[in-house]
């Protein structure tokens, strides 16, 4: 006999911290249903590559997002050199991947930070940001910028870490595991926590699939797929295994992020070992043509850049497909039944990151 | 004459104390957090802009009872440091609490209404051991009367330790801390935003604030209560309980996520039975 | 599964020294490298416009007849395109960010005689 | 890398093709519209494990075309995109947002015009 | 002696004029009328008292009377049979059969000839009940003039048939004051009869399948009851050789010979007064138009069982008999309380309320101390006014808004204002600290405490509990502020507005009358039937306490005037996640369209709900029942 | 006295940024930065916030949710318009879906630039605009 209560959530609301609005129908405090608008981020940046030629492009690119924005920033020149037939030096590749790791650090910190203040447990956010700074400041130490690097160019990168530098990092990495443990325990073993991740938003393997999600919440979901297997960049010189969890809730997902952080320490370290002494860019000549789909991995899963040159600077086309997009489907289908409670805890296991998916 | 004393006394002081209490628990839970924190003084000053700022509602109804909640829990203590009957002070604070929900739920908004749903859950799963909380201590002491019972020969906390426990666990829903924190926060990522209080602002909120302050110096003198007795050194004991308890409080707030609301009242209801009823099965046998 | 298992986190945090900057009591030491605004050094200017043209916001303003070098600070995105692009390495970035102001500004640099 | 396949198909084979790639285990990664002239070049991209590909459609700017939504649940949301951004119509959407999906100030922007 | 008359009598003259009256006018005229004349008699025969009262017996021996009791009585069992027939609930039949049967052998064989005495008894307790069934029965047929009228207009589908209504109101009220006076238990049982009868009328009004299948269940577990009250009273007139209730009664707690006819009589009550497991038949009157509920739930019908129960008190205490009784009330009191959060129709949640207030009343009664007692007596007072005033203002409220569905009563303090505030009064009453109800709580629990019953005392806390979510959750829709475009035209107009105002100022005036009441009243009373002077049970102190609140209640409203707070503040739409379509009503969707936000109680079907607990209840509650008589009526043997 | 620049409350709205803006604006509250010890709580609701930050451009979607939050929130009120974007749109202001700059719609009291801005600039900009609270403080308290 219960009636439903009908109320918007977002796009203004504390708990995201980018607007994303959903119609939530509840029963009690049961959600019945969600449907999500999303657009409040839209900017239209794809149709800046009719302004922009294709090596300024990567100033946009690499502000689609300022979170995965190292990324976005190499799976876009990786896309253009693809049509051009660059081959990158090795050193640069080599940088790429470090950073790309780092990122996947910060990324998956800020994830947790936020996640642990979903569920109300704010100490441990402060505790994950905390940690995050640190990331932070070797970004600035090598790129110049804390979430925005710049360091990406058609053919290479910009910048160099030396040696000094790269065994700073690992030292770094290495105090830093003793802190990420306590953050571990208290996300894994936590009991106040875990009766807010076990059990809760359960994307079984098959709906997983259907649905076309992608990254740790695939992996959560038990399915071996990592495009960082593809080999792009470094990674076919470096040696790591796809991490799943098979249970897919969202302890499952937190505990894949988790893992994937101790794991990418561990490429970093492999990448510092192995870096080549290469130059670090080539100059670019010509202008691309052809179309190339590039899927790289963000700490949020599989992202495609898909580029499309006509032999001018300008390209025809340009699609960033995120993440997020991909996972939206996931999110709606954890969100029936669940809690109100649980409604940011969900939409943050998805980890969403609207501007990219918006553009 | 003593009771009049301090009865003014609480009506002048008790702000001060809770306000002073708020800028220690947010100075500590600052720094548990690693973090410097605001100066100690912060409460005051964020009170002070309160009743600075524009007064906005969304409903005139709104001003009425967030009014009554006030002079209710202004009553509520007034009636405790008179040396009044506790369980009427129980009753009255509910009346308070209930003020709060109506103005919460006048407003018509989406998150302050579902706030005042959960604020009543949160009722409903404390309620129990409020009320075992005045028996233990009429068992205890013979006597409702908060005079009488700081005046008996042994602490109430001798035969009562278990319904200390258990108000020491709902304590947690009353100081809207962590893990409980359900219909309103202080902090802010809250899929509430900010549950009973978002259609207050300004001078409303400012005037919960105040009777939150005042509520929380009634909520501690209950805790004293259970430690005094006729002797003088037993209110230095109950003022290092105290101190300790609420410690113990900004100590849970830092290490627990917030739980959902079935957790919340099955696990209230629980310790009212475990802790309290127990406690009162083996009061009555000691009998 | 343990309870309050972050309890010696939080207790060694309060009985250690916050981990919170003195700013802006104490100035911040950026890194070497850190991107802050981009500054001219006029006087090797030859107002070629490239940095103008490279520049992704186009915020750079390059007036040759006046000899004159513009920049909208609130709107640069401190990419140092065109600390890279400009042939006389005459643009460098200052790792002072622009401090925030009630309005709008524009940084003209005009070349002396 | 992997080699990158685009099949460029016919109009009415949509579905019976997309029926055939989601019963070989294949899933849906994107779609992506691109004005070609004045026509529009679909791309649909699925993936079996690290296996990639893609099938093409190229349509005229007033032709309808089906939603594959009710095949891949996960396309509803490219398909409302392609509909704001793009102005394609297409049938039988599973959610359709009626051109509300990014409540643009300037319709279509990637139409041709 | 003719007050007493009167009473009984007037009503059934009344009843008589209604049934032979034409046209809605001459029933109005009839109603109000009488009404006036049988609570004026009933305050007046109060005020004459109230200082001083000697009890007093009347009637002594009326064999026409029994005669003509006997005769009614053999109509009704012979119209049961052969409904029951009709029907096929041959259930009903035989049970009608089977208790009436009983009464018919004792009087014809004579057994029933005790050396009994008098048939009428008069105490401070009966002037109470006395004065509450006149006063709030009459407010509520008076409402009844104006809803019934009404109602007719909204229920085109049902047939009018006040003229058989309106009489079987006053005939219920008669029998109530026949309940309240009679000391002869066989006077007593015909008037528990009555009741029963007329409430099976009443109930089956519409005449709809389910009107027709809840009377009839209403019917049989009354019934039931009827038949342990017959079986009482042959015990009562075989081995005890009297059908006196006040000397029955003095007989003394614990004694044995009283064991079985108290452990019968208080199945009865149980029955009557709708505890688990008979709870359902209450639930099930619902179906009647308002004025019935409203009766049935208020001042007469449940009130019956509660009053015998009270009567019986000094029998209970420190017994199986009390036991059973303070459990099951107790048990009831809880389960009945959780039951009420999972409901949204106003009248359910109402049945639920009266049942679960019915179960402390009786809890307090079988207690058998002087302070429960005191509670219990405090808790029907209060309880039948406050109740009243819900039912009436949920009947005038679903003539206004078209639903009694609490969810629709959303910002009922805009759309009806005057209704809304009648409301607020009468769940203020309820439940809420200063009001009534709450200081009778407030002696329950010490009650509760001093008896050494944990169990009890469980009963209460976390009932207490889910009684305050469901009347909070009820007022917080009530007062939400919805726009102004939503407003109403309150339909209650005339005799129901009248009604619904008297019952409120009823209620504000006990709140601050019940000390008098207390003294001069119910603790004679008490230390009449308990033997020893009662002292005040609750403090001055605390008293002028509750006043204190009450009046701070009142002036808070012109307090804010006179501070002109609510001027200085300037009104701003609500905070809807910044979508808000410029009014605080609707929101912009997913869908870029307009979306109406509504927002709905909890009612936590999943741990509250009736498919969860209900039938678990009944289940336990018969099986405390079985097990207790088991063991009292077993050792009573 | 004015207690309005102790006690500095703030909402953040994510206009159409890139999010390098906001996780900035989250760090300030973060133990390195700590916002918290001039006072600031970041509240998430309109009403009981006294700074607005506002991190990205406007758009046709949002430009209605900003004037709504803006609307709701009491005065006195200081709008803090954070980064490139909400400056004037940075990168993005060519793009056919922005509008421009945060001042397009509502009056902006401090620009804070960078792109990302860094949190000692936003630290800069809430501390220029608490003392600007104080100052539209003592002005309403004269107009009264």
């Amino acid at each position: 006999m219960s009636a439903r209560s009908i109320v918007p959530f977002g796009p203004q609301h504390p708990v995201l911290p980018e607007p994303i609005h959903l119609d939530l129908v509840l029963e009690d405090e049961t959600v019945i249903e969600a449907i999500p608008s999303i657009g409040f981020v839209h900017r239209g940046l794809e149709k800046l590559v009719e302004k922009k030629d294709f090596q300024d492009y990567v100033y946009v690119a690499e502000r689609i997002c300022g979170i995965c924005s190292f990324i976005h920033g190499m799976g876009y020149c990786s896309a253009i050199e693809s049509t051009m037939g660059i081959e990158v030096p090795r050193r640069a590749e080599y940088l790429r991947t470090i950073w790309g790791e780092m990122s996947r650090i910060h990324s998956h910190l800020l994830w947790l930070g936020l996640l642990a203040d979903a569920f109300g447990f704010e100490s441990l956010f402060m505790q994950s940001w905390k940690l995050r700074e640190k990331i932070l400041d070797m970004f600035e130490m090598t790129t110049g910028g804390r979430v925005i690097f710049s360091v990406n160019q058609i053919g290479g990168v910009k910048r160099d870490m030396d040696s000094d530098t790269l065994k700073l990092f690992i030292k770094i990495f290495d105090d830093m595991k003793k802190e990420l443990t306590a953050l571990t325990k208290a996300f894994l073993n936590d009991y106040s926590v875990n009766t807010r991740l076990k059990g809760v938003g359960i994307l079984t393997k098959e709906k997983a699939h259907e649905l076309g999600a992608v990254g740790p919440m695939m992996r959560s979901s038990g399915i071996e797929i990592d495009t960082r297997k593809l080999g792009y960049s470094a990674y076919n010189e470096l040696d790591f295994q796809v991490i799943t969890s098979p249970v897919g809730d969202s302890y499952a997902r937190t505990e894949v992020r988790i893992n994937e952080i101790f794991q990418s320490i561990e490429i970093i370290r492999q990448a510092a070992q192995k870096i080549p002494d290469t130059e670090l860019s080539l100059v670019v000549k010509g202008f691309p043509s052809g179309e190339y789909f590039m899927r790289a991995e963000q700490p949020r899963g599989e992202a495609i850049y898909y580029v499309k040159g006509n032999g001018t600077k300008f390209l025809d086309r340009v699609r960033v497909r995120t993440p997020t997009f991909a996972n939206l489907p996931s999110m709606l289908e954890v969100l029936k039944g669940c809690q109100l409670a649980d409604v940011p805890t969900l939409i943050l296991t998805i980890d969403p990151c609207i501007s990219c998916t918006e553009r | 004459m003593i009771k009049i004393v301090s009865t003014v006394l609480y009506l002048v002081f008790a702000p001060v104390f809770g306000g002073l209490l708020a800028g220690v628990d947010r100075k500590i839970t600052a720094r548990m957090q690693g973090r410097k924190g605001p100066p100690i003084l912060q409460p005051f000053y964020d009170i002070f802009k309160l009743f600075s700022k524009e007064a906005i509602v969304v409903d005139h109804l709104q001003n009425l009872f967030v009014i009554g909640y006030l002079v209710f829990i202004i009553f509520t203590g007034c009636l405790f440091f008179y040396g009044g009957d506790l369980l009427l002070a129980f009753f009255a604070i509910t009346l308070a609490e209930i003020f709060l929900i109506m103005c919460a739920s006048s407003a018509n908004s989406a998150y302050s209404s579902m706030g005042s749903q959960r604020e009543l859950l949160q009722m409903m799963a404390y309620e129990p051991m409020i009320l075992i909380v005045a028996i233990g201590f009429y068992i205890a002491t013979g006597s409702f009367s908060v005079g009488e019972i700081i005046t008996s020969q042994t602490s109430a906390i001798a035969t009562t330790p278990g319904i200390f426990l258990g108000y020491l666990y709902i304590l947690t829903i009353k100081f809207r801390k962590s893990p409980f924190d359900l219909s309103t926060s202080h902090h802010a990522h809250q899929e509430m935003v900010k549950g009973l209080t978002v259609e207050l602002s300004g001078r409303t909120l400012g005037i919960t604030e105040l009777a939150h302050w005042y509520e929380n110096t009634f909520l501690i003198g209950i805790i004293a209560i259970f430690i005094i007795n006729a002797t003088w050194w037993s209110w230095i004991v109950a003022l290092a309980v105290c101190a300790l308890a609420y410690f113990m409080e900004i100590l849970i707030d830092n290490t627990y996520a917030r739980v959902k609301w079935k957790v919340l009242l099955n696990s209230s209801w629980i310790v009212a039975f475990g802790l309290g009823i127990l406690n009162l099965l083996a009061l009555y046998y000691i009998k | 599964m343990t309870i309050m298992n972050f309890t010696k986190t939080i207790l060694k945090n309060l009985f250690s020294k916050p981990a919170t900057t003195k700013y802006p009591f104490v100035k911040k030491e950026y890194p070497e490298g850190t991107r802050g605004k981009v500054e001219i050094d006029i006087d090797s200017c030859i107002f070629c416009g490239i940095c103008s043209r490279k520049c992704p916001p186009n915020v750079i303003e390059v007036n040759r007849e006046k000899k004159e070098w513009k920049i909208d600070p609130f709107g640069c995105i401190s990419c140092s395109a065109c600390v890279y692009a400009c042939p006389k390495k005459c643009l460098f970035m200052n790792q002072e960010y622009t401090a925030p102001a009630p309005q709008k500004t524009t940084n003209t640099f005009t070349k002396g005689e | 890398m992997t080699t990158q396949s685009i099949t460029t198909i016919s109009n009415e084979n949509l579905i019976s093709e997309v029926i055939k790639l989601k019963d070989e285990g294949y899933r849906l990664v994107q779609i992506c519209a691109t004005t070609v002239n004045s026509e529009y070049e679909i791309t649909y991209s699925f993936a079996l494990d690290y296996e990639f590909l893609c099938i093409r459609l190229m349509i005229p700017e007033e032709a309808e075309i089906m939603s594959i939504s009710q095949v891949f649940a996960p396309a509803f949301l490219y398909e409302n995109e392609m509909k704001d951004l793009f102005g394609i119509k297409i049938n039988a959407l599973s959610l359709d947002y009626q051109g509300n999906f990014y409540r643009l100030e300037q319709k279509t922007p990637y139409k041709n015009q | 002696m003719y007050f007493v008359s009167f009473l009984l009598l007037f009503p059934v003259l009344t009843a008589v004029l209604l049934f032979f009256a034409k046209g809605y006018l001459a029933k109005k005229i009839i109603v109000i009328t009488s009404s006036v004349v049988i609570s004026g008699m009933a305050l007046i025969f109060a005020t004459m008292n109230f200082f001083t009262l000697s009890n007093r017996f009347y009637i002594k021996d009326a064999e026409f009377v029994n005669i003509l009791f006997l005769i009614i009585e053999f109509v009704i069992m012979c119209y049961l049979i052969y409904l029951g027939i009709r029907f096929k609930k041959y259930y009903v039949s035989l049970l009608s059969l089977v208790q009436s049967g009983i009464l018919f052998w004792l009087e014809l064989s004579g057994q029933a000839k005790t050396e009994h005495s008098f048939n009428i008894y008069i105490d401070k307790f009966a002037i109470i009940m006395c004065s509450i069934i006149a006063v709030i029965g009459c407010l509520i047929c008076v409402y009844a003039v104006g809803y019934m009228k009404s109602y007719h207009q909204h229920h085109k589908e049902y047939k009018d048939r006040t003229t058989l209504f309106f009489p079987l109101l006053f005939l219920f009220i008669s029998a109530m004051f026949g309940i309240v006076f009679s000391d002869n238990l066989i006077w007593l049982f015909f008037f528990w009869e009555i009741t029963t009868f007329c409430s099976f009328l009443l109930i089956g009004y519409t005449k709809t399948k389910e009107a027709v299948t809840n009377s009839f269940r209403a019917l049989w577990m009354n019934l039931i009851g009827g038949l342990c009250f017959a079986v009482a009273i042959a015990y009562c007139a075989l081995k005890l050789h009297t059908l006196s209730l006040h000397t029955i009664v003095h007989m003394g707690a614990g004694a044995q010979a009283v064991t079985i006819p108290v452990f019968l009589l208080c199945i009865a009550c149980l029955t009557k007064s709708a505890q688990l497991p008979f709870s359902k038949w209450l639930l099930g009157a619902m179906v009647a138009p308002t004025p019935t509920s409203a009766l049935l739930h208020s001042a007469t019908m449940v009130k019956a069982g509660a009053y015998l129960l009270i009567r019986l008190s000094p029998l209970l205490a420190h017994t199986v008999a009390g036991a059973l009784v303070t459990t099951i009330g107790g048990f009831t009191f809880l389960a009945t309380s959780l039951l009420a959060i999972s409901q949204s129709d106003g009248k359910k949640v109402l049945a639920y309320s009266t049942i679960a207030n019915l179960g402390l009343i009786i809890a307090c009664a079988g207690i058998g101390m002087y302070e429960a007692v005191w509670a219990a007596m405090l808790l029907i007072l209060f309880h039948a006014v406050s109740k009243s005033l819900m039912f009436l203002s949920v009947g005038a409220v679903e003539n206004s808004i078209g639903s009694r569905n609490i969810e629709d009563m959303h910002g009922l303090i805009v759309k009806v204002p005057a209704l809304a505030f009648v409301m607020l009064i009468g769940i203020a009453g309820m439940f809420l600290a200063p009001f009534g109800m709450l200081i009778s709580k407030w002696a329950a629990l010490k009650a509760f405490i001093d008896s050494n019953s944990i169990l009890l005392i469980i009963f209460l806390v976390y009932g207490s509990a889910a009684t305050l979510f469901y009347w909070t959750k009820w007022l917080s829709k009530l007062v939400a502020g919805v726009h102004h475009s939503e407003r109403k035209d309150n339909q209650a107009k005339g005799c129901e507005w009248f009604s619904l105002l008297a019952h409120s100022g009823i209620m504000i005036f006990l709140c601050l009358s019940f000390p008098t009441i207390s003294r001069h009243l119910i603790e004679p009373f008490l230390s009449e039937i308990f033997g020893y002077k009662i002292s005040s049970i609750i403090g001055d102190g605390n008293i002028q306490i509750m006043t204190f609140m009450l009046c701070m209640i009142f002036i808070l409203p012109f307090g804010i005037r006179v501070l002109t707070l609510d001027k200085t503040s300037k009104q701003k739409s609500s905070y809807m996640c910044g979508i808000n379509t410029g009014d605080d009503r609707k929101f912009v969707d997913s869908l870029g369209e307009k979306k109406k936000m509504y927002l709905s109680n909890w009612y936590m079907e999943d741990l509250f709900g009736e498919k969860k607990i209900l039938l678990p209840s009944i289940i336990i509650a018969t099986v405390i029942i079985v097990v207790l008589l088991v063991i009292g009526i077993g050792g009573a043997l | 006295m004015s207690f309005a620049s102790k006690s500095p409350w703030l909402i953040h709205y994510d206009g159409s940024s890139c999010n390098g803006c906001d996780i900035e604006v989250l760090a300030c509250l973060t133990p390195v930065y700590d916002v918290e010890r001039f006072g600031v709580i970041n509240t998430g609701n309109p009403k009981h916030a006294d700074i607005f930050l506002i991190t990205g451009g406007i758009n046709k979607q949002n430009e209605e949710v900003v004037k709504q939050i803006y609307d709701q929130m009491p005065s006195p009120k200081v709008v803090v318009a954070v980064g490139a974007c909400a400056c004037n749109g940075g990168i993005f202001k060519e793009c056919y879906n922005i509008m421009g700059g945060v001042d397009k719609v509502l009056p902006v009291d401090i620009y804070v630039s960078g792109c990302a801005a860094r949190p000692e600039a936003i630290i800069d900009g809430v501390v220029k605009a608490v003392a600007l609270l104080d100052e539209k403080s003592k002005s309403i308290s004269q107009g009264r």
